[in-house]
């Protein structure tokens, strides 16, 4: 399905992605992890197209995504759907009007500019609310709504482009562990129950291991790490983040402390530190 | 050019309440709708510069004006408009005169007392306010107009009404205005600015003197653009012609006055006005 | 710590204040010395020289007061009776007011204890409490009196022209005419002019009493009278009110519709191109600069006098200003949302459509529903200039300086629709903003 | 968490049509208001274009020809210009003037006017209503009304537009200065008023550091404004640039020139001032943020 | 000395402070202590005359402070300094500037406005900061120092009143438990070296017991406790604030914690929760 050669984004000299190349042969739940400035950030974005990558390529299903331009580039992103740490909504518009942001692609233009739906995208906004548990917040405004149910609503954005992928840019990073771990189910239940491939950047450990079935390590722009979150050892993490002072998982780790994880698993953290 | 016209607008000249005159010639805007058959408007603007700037710019087909202004709007543009009719004093005369006054207690009695004294003028476009004042008083003191060269200070008090209540609250120590300079100084003559200011209870004309009075000057006349239909001009021109006959309170209204109507009139009546307005532009 | 450091530290302290001190100093003395100067630039001490009470007074009493003209023509002897000795205020043929009495010698009562008498052959009598009479004779150009040398300075008298100025009014007699007036309180004629049958009648009598013109129902003939009462002319000045609104409402929203795709080619992240945003913000700047007073006089000459050259002249001025601060505004939008509808796959309209302009709604808003207000009292002033609205009304009611009351009347009018229209763009300005998209 | 949706009181089909019913009710409001706006912008301008004395459409292509006059002669005479210019240079200043002492006695009045009208820091609190009644007033007369009032009682010059200015300026400065101080911090004043500070020195030291920053870029914001209502009450009688500029442009032809140096010297003055000023208001704010 | 008697304020028909009479003979250090609500607050800004009482009145030396009005009042308020919880101090002034607010009752108040304080006030100023310990701070900003020394700010704007009472409406308690001890040494030694009565309220118990001569114990507007530091008994504490789930001094003891209490104490205390 979608396979990534020597991607590379070189900003003003910096390389931020350096030759990143994989293979996703299923649609499986990935989870890539890294510390800041890693270059997660940066590879989600070129796969949605919203950076150009500088070298390499990225193709899904055969079709070469990287050089795409304009309409066939929009065509792709809505195939592809994002969501982001800050949930990038349109804060004073209502829900549903957010949700249905994810088919403006599809759509004319003249007709979305007044706000014109049909009213089976609007049935089916609401039914994904619902299906994310918040179908009551449809009217309000998305600024009224807390930082969970904002981030839901981005997701349901994303559902609503009925996309082959979701890709995720920290998702959690800003909510507090009750919403992070409502956020991440419901992404996991999307991977499990649509078949879709979702891709999120993570900033813990435990989260990754907990949720994704496969997890690329980042390092410095580079993948470091590629398998199974059994093979995510100590060593391995001290690896990706860099075995220095300014590691300390044990403080992200905290933000999901209320997971129902195995003591054994929070012992094997800890042990981390 | 004999193209339809769509309305006809009539404009104005400053010097009374705006509204005031607009009621004035409601009655003439009456007879006109009904004689070409099209809608009239009538406008007000602010200054006599707001008349010309719309004769000139095609926004105004008709209005009466000042000597000078015919002159200023003739050297613009000479194709613009052309002088028809031209209001007849009561004692048939169609000349008016520019009066320099001053305050009976300042002493001033002529010209030669205002000397290093504040001098006002109207309107820069009115005839007997400006155009000749400043050509001929400068011929009796020998001297130009410009502030500090014979008077003290030559100032634009913006009209007559202003150039009046000016001098007589002491603003300034002299200035001119228009009058017929027939009939009594203490009524403030027969018709003309000052009369208007003594009517109006603004003034006692006790308190003020004549100090100069220019020779006589032609009374503006009613212009119509040139590019109307010839038929509409001919239609505007009998109108207000026949307009004293007709209607007498209308002409009283129109004409500001006492009139015994209005007489043909031709570009050569000011010839010399528009000489005198060239000698100023050239100096 | 020890006296040295602390002595030290005390120095420092006080070169601190001392400092404070010259600086505190320095702006008031630097104010007093631009004042001084402006002292005698704008002549302030001969101010009070210049500054005529007289007109004050003038416009104190006459703005809430009225007169009444009886006017003796000598040549004829007719005598005529009008509200500010206006043709429109005339008393109709056959009346007169209650204070004039007398067939043969007219007596006009002015005040308590002032009386005067039009007697045969053009000569009056004046009868003043604690003065005595004064008698006059008009003959030709001549007014005789039995005033002696030393006169009071509230008579002022030449052999051509007495005028006599008592608390309730005045005498002036010429050669030509005697005129006799009369102050009272009031805005006199606000509601009818004598000629209307409903004249002198309050509300209750026209509600209840009964019908006074055979032709119409009293109170639609007591609106339309008032309505079209040529005196105050209530309905021009409603007409002169809506064309000073208009101007500012379609100047104020044309700019805001005119300037909001140009901001956009004004802002850095919309406008890639530096010539393009270069050009665009010189415009705005240029438009703003060359100030509404200047497009209206070169408009003037284009489009003539009235409300639209008025509307024009807003609109263009307002066209840089709302341009410059729809493009300030247009810098600030926040990204993410932008990039929240991009990463869907939304096309460059769209994006602006639901990136920008849910953000910039609100500000922009604000931002024209306060230059309505503003331009309403703009818009007063242009139409001083240009012709039109309550403004050249108002300018020319206080250019012909006589009829104060009228004065009065527009600025009320001006300040009361200035006070709405502020409150209206406000709670305007409050829903709107508070409004979902 | 979706067993959270169904036992709650709405089932989809409800939250779909109650939704539905409001989208509808959206469109309806919104296009109404819409078409409400376009009716009034269109009838508006038929109205303006019908009671204007030239139409619109003709008067475009002639929107040139003003300019074009008056710019033709003042290049024929170009030579005279910097004569010109320092002829009307005085003006300039007299405009100037106005604008800046009016700004500089209505910004005072303001300041004070907007201290007593503050919750919180009112000196006489119950009169507060009364102080915004008067701010409202002094806001809403336009400053035309005023001068021209004042320059009957004292006659022409400076002073009338100054007055007129001032009052308008405090007005609208007091209203702007006071919904600042609304949100200033009372606990200095606080702190203050416990030491047993008079209210002039609570106003003086614990809120002017405060807002001062946005008091001074307000006034800035004003002084550019009443640079051009100076010109503008000139061009009605009140002296100063105006003033010049109305006589050169009524005389016509013969005086373009100085009509365009005036419009030099006015332009470049109000653009000088309108760059100075938002350079350094936004030097203001952004040190306050900062 | 300090007479109060009977002492009522109302707030809109809710009564804060309720019939309040106590009697200071000599000048002590006092503790006033009570729940959130209890009126502490407002009997101290009654004192200040910040407030004025409804009924009742406050006498000092013989002379009626309750009625006072005008310049008669802030005379009094320069003789009875008052601490506050926020510091109160101009953020935006220098030190020195907000120290010698301190004398703005005594000057002109045009003087005050141009900054022409007399010499010998700045010195003493400097000499009072240097007595708190902060001397090399006069010429910053109050807004660049920390809360500690703002309230150290505080404390030397108050000596410079030179006043007969010092009150401190909670004055540690948006201090962490260092400057908090720094701070309450300060009241505390000014009370000692100078003679002068220091009113405090206070959040916590061990403060009130550390450094206070005489403790008062506020519920609900009234006076429930008036005795010395060792009166105040576990069960006293439980009245006072009331014995409920919503009072936990452990957790507001911890801020003071870093004190050298005797451990004894500490064991005291918890055993309160
Ligand atoms: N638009 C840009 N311009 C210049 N440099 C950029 C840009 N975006 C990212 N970078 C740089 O690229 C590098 C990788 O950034 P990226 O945001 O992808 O990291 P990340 O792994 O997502 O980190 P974080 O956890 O902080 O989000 C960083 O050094 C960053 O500074
Ligand atoms: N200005 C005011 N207006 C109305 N009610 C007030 C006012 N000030 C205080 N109160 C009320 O009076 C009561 C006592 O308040 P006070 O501030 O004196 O309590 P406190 O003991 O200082 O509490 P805290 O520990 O929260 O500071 C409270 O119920 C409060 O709500
Ligand atoms: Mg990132
Ligand atoms: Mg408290």
């Amino acid at each position: 399905m979608l396979h990534i050669t020597e991607l590379t984004k070189t900003f003003n000299g910096k390389t931020a992605v350096n030759k990143v190349s994989f293979d996703v042969k299923q649609p499986k739940m990935i989870g890539v992890i890294g510390r800041s400035g890693a270059g997660k950030s940066t590879l989600l974005r070129m796969l949605n197209c919203l950076t150009t990558a500088s070298t390499g390529t990225i193709s899904f299903n055969g079709e070469d995504v990287t050089g795409l331009r304009g309409a066939a580039r929009r065509q792709w992103q809505s195939r592809c759907a994002m969501i982001f740490q800050q949930f990038n909504l349109v804060p004073r518009m209502d829900v549903v009007s957010n949700v249905l942001h994810g088919t403006l692609n599809r759509r004319a233009t003249w007709a979305t500019m007044f706000n014109l739906y049909p009213q089976d995208d609007i049935h089916k906004a609401i039914e994904i609310l619902d299906r994310l548990g918040i179908a009551e917040q449809a009217p309000k405004r998305a600024e009224a709504l807390s930082g969970g149910q904002q981030q839901r609503v981005a997701i349901a954005r994303a559902l609503m482009q009925d996309p082959d992928i979701i890709l995720a840019d920290e998702p959690i990073a800003s909510l507090d562990p009750m919403n992070a771990q409502i956020v991440m189910d419901a992404l996991r239940r999307i991977h499990e129950e649509d078949g879709r491939m979702v891709i999120a950047n993570l900033h813990t450990l435990d989260t990754a291991r907990r949720y994704c079935d496969r997890v690329i390590g980042m390092r410095d722009g580079r993948v470091v790490f590629d398998g199974t979150p059994d093979q995510l050892t100590t060593g391995v993490a001290r690896d990706i983040y860099g075995a220095g002072a300014d590691f300390s998982e044990a403080a992200t780790s905290t933000q999901i402390e209320t997971l129902d994880r195995p003591k054994a698993e929070i012992a094997k953290t800890a042990a981390l530190v | 050019q004999d193209a339809e016209i769509t309305e006809f607008r009539i404009g104005i000249l400053g010097g009374e309440n705006a509204q005031d005159r607009l009621n004035n010639y409601t009655c003439l805007q009456d007879y006109a709708s009904e004689a070409l058959g099209v809608e009239v408007k009538l406008f007000a603007p602010a200054d006599y510069n707001g008349v010309i700037q719309g004769l000139l710019g095609g926004t105004i087909d008709m209005a009466w004006l000042g000597a000078s202004s015919y002159a200023a709007t003739y050297l613009q543009d000479p194709e613009a408009v052309e002088p028809v009719l031209v209001k007849q004093n009561m004692d048939g005369s169609i000349g008016y005169h520019s009066i320099g006054f001053a305050r009976v207690d300042s002493g001033i009695t002529s010209l030669e007392n205002m000397q290093g004294k504040v001098f006002g003028f109207g309107d820069p476009n009115s005839t007997s306010g400006y155009l000749i004042p400043s050509i001929e008083i400068p011929q009796a003191t020998g001297a130009s107009m410009e502030s500090g060269d014979y008077f003290g200070e030559v100032k634009f008090t913006g009209g007559h009404e202003q150039t009046i209540v000016a001098v007589f609250n002491g603003d300034i120590d002299g200035g001119v205005t228009w009058a017929d300079a027939q009939g009594n100084w203490e009524d403030g003559y027969n018709s003309g600015a000052l009369r208007r200011a003594v009517d109006a209870g603004l003034v006692d004309m006790n308190e003020l003197v004549e100090i100069w009075k220019s020779n006589v000057i032609p009374e503006g006349p009613v212009v119509l653009r040139k590019a109307l239909p010839a038929d509409v001009r001919e239609t505007m021109t009998q109108l207000v012609d026949g307009l004293f006959e007709r209607d007498q309170e209308c002409a009283y209204g129109v004409a500001a006055g006492e009139t015994l109507g209005f007489q043909p009139v031709t570009h050569d009546t000011y010839l010399s006005v528009i000489a005198a307005r060239e000698a100023k532009i050239g100096g | 710590m020890s006296t040295a450091e602390l002595d030290l530290l005390k120095s420092q302290a006080d070169s601190l204040f001392a400092r404070k001190r010259i600086m505190g100093f320095a702006l008031p003395a630097i104010v007093l010395v631009y004042f001084t100067y402006i002292f005698f630039a704008f002549d302030i001490p001969s101010l009070a020289q210049r500054a005529n009470m007289d007109n004050a007074v003038t416009i104190a009493s006459d703005s809430w007061s009225y007169k009444v003209h009886v006017t003796r023509t000598n040549r004829t002897g007719e005598i005529a009776y009008a509200v500010e000795g206006e043709r429109k205020g005339t008393y109709p043929d056959g009346t007169r007011p209650d204070w004039v009495t007398g067939e043969d010698i007219t007596t006009v009562t002015l005040g308590p204890d002032t009386i005067v008498r039009f007697l045969p052959e053009n000569r009056t009598e004046i009868d003043i409490a604690g003065f005595g009479p004064i008698t006059a004779q008009a003959t030709g150009r001549q007014v005789t009196t039995n005033l002696g040398e030393t006169i009071p300075d509230w008579i002022n008298a030449s052999d051509r022209r007495v005028t006599i100025t008592l608390p309730d009014g005045r005498v002036t007699l010429t050669g030509s005419k005697t005129e006799v007036f009369r102050y009272f309180p009031g805005w006199e004629l606000f509601w009818f002019t004598l000629d209307s049958p409903y004249h002198g009648h309050g509300i209750w009598s026209l509600l209840t009493g009964p019908q006074l013109d055979p032709q119409r129902g009293n109170s639609s003939g007591a609106i339309s009278d008032w309505w079209n009462n040529p005196m105050w002319r209530h309905k021009d000045i409603a007409w002169a009110i809506s064309e000073t609104i208009l101007m500012a409402f379609l100047g104020t929203f044309g700019a805001a519709i005119i300037a909001l795709p140009l901001a956009f080619l004004a802002a850095k992240r919309f406008a890639p191109l530096v010539i393009i945003r270069g050009i665009t913000r010189r415009f705005f700047d240029f438009v703003r600069g060359v100030d509404a007073l200047i497009w209206t006089v070169v408009l003037a000459r284009a489009f003539g006098p009235g409300p639209l050259t008025g509307s024009l002249a807003i609109l263009i001025t307002d066209t840089g200003t709302f341009g410059k601060t729809f493009s300030e505004a247009l810098e600030n939008v926040d990204e993410k949302q932008i990039e929240g509808i991009s990463s869907t796959g939304a096309k460059p309209l769209q994006r602006y459509r639901f990136g920008v302009i849910p953000q910039v709604v609100p500000v922009l808003l604000a931002q024209v529903f306060y230059f309505l207000e503003s331009n309403t009292r703009s818009a007063t002033i242009i139409g001083a200039i240009t012709g039109g609205g309550i403004g050249l009304m108002l300018t020319q009611a206080i250019q012909t300086q006589k009829d104060w009351e009228e004065v009065a009347y527009y600025i009320i009018l001006i300040i009361i629709m200035l006070m709405v229209m502020d409150s209206l763009s406000g709670w305007l300005r409050g829903r709107l903003i508070g409004r979902k998209d | 968490m979706s067993d959270a949706t169904m036992t709650g009181t709405h089932t989809v089909e409800t939250l779909q049509a109650s939704y539905m019913a409001q989208v509808q009710r959206r469109r309806l409001y919104g296009g109404l208001t819409l078409l409400i706006f376009v009716l009034l912008m269109a009838s508006g301008f038929n109205v303006a274009d019908d009671r204007n004395a030239g139409g619109f459409w003709e008067g475009l292509s002639q929107i040139g020809d003003y300019p074009a006059d008056v710019l033709s002669e003042a290049w024929d005479k170009r030579a005279d210009l910097p004569a010109l210019i320092a002829k009307f240079f005085p003006a300039l200043v007299e405009t100037v003037n106005i604008a800046a002492v009016s700004t500089l006695v209505g910004a005072v009045a303001g300041l004070i006017l907007s201290l007593l009208s503050t919750r919180g820091l009112a000196r006489f609190p119950r009169l507060i209503p009364l102080f915004r009644r008067i701010m409202d007033i002094m806001r809403a007369i336009p400053e035309i009304v005023i001068a021209l009032v004042l320059i009957f009682v004292l006659g022409g010059g400076p002073v009338p537009a100054m007055i007129a200015i001032a009052i308008h300026t405090a007005g609208a400065l007091g209203k702007m200065f006071s919904e600042v101080a609304e949100n200033a911090d009372l606990k200095p004043v606080e702190g203050l008023a416990s030491t047993g500070a008079t209210w002039a020195q609570r106003m003086w030291l614990g809120i002017l550091p405060q807002v001062a920053p946005n008091y001074i870029s307000y006034s800035l914001l004003r002084f550019e404004i009443n640079i051009r209502a100076s010109a503008i009450l000139g061009f009605v009688g009140a002296g100063g640039l105006g003033y010049e500029l109305r006589n050169a442009m009524a005389w016509g032809p013969g005086r373009f020139d100085e009509a365009a140096a005036i419009f030099i010297l006015l332009f470049g003055t109000i653009v000088f001032f309108d760059q100075l000023s938002s350079r350094y208001r936004n030097r203001l704010t952004e040190g306050h943020t900062a």
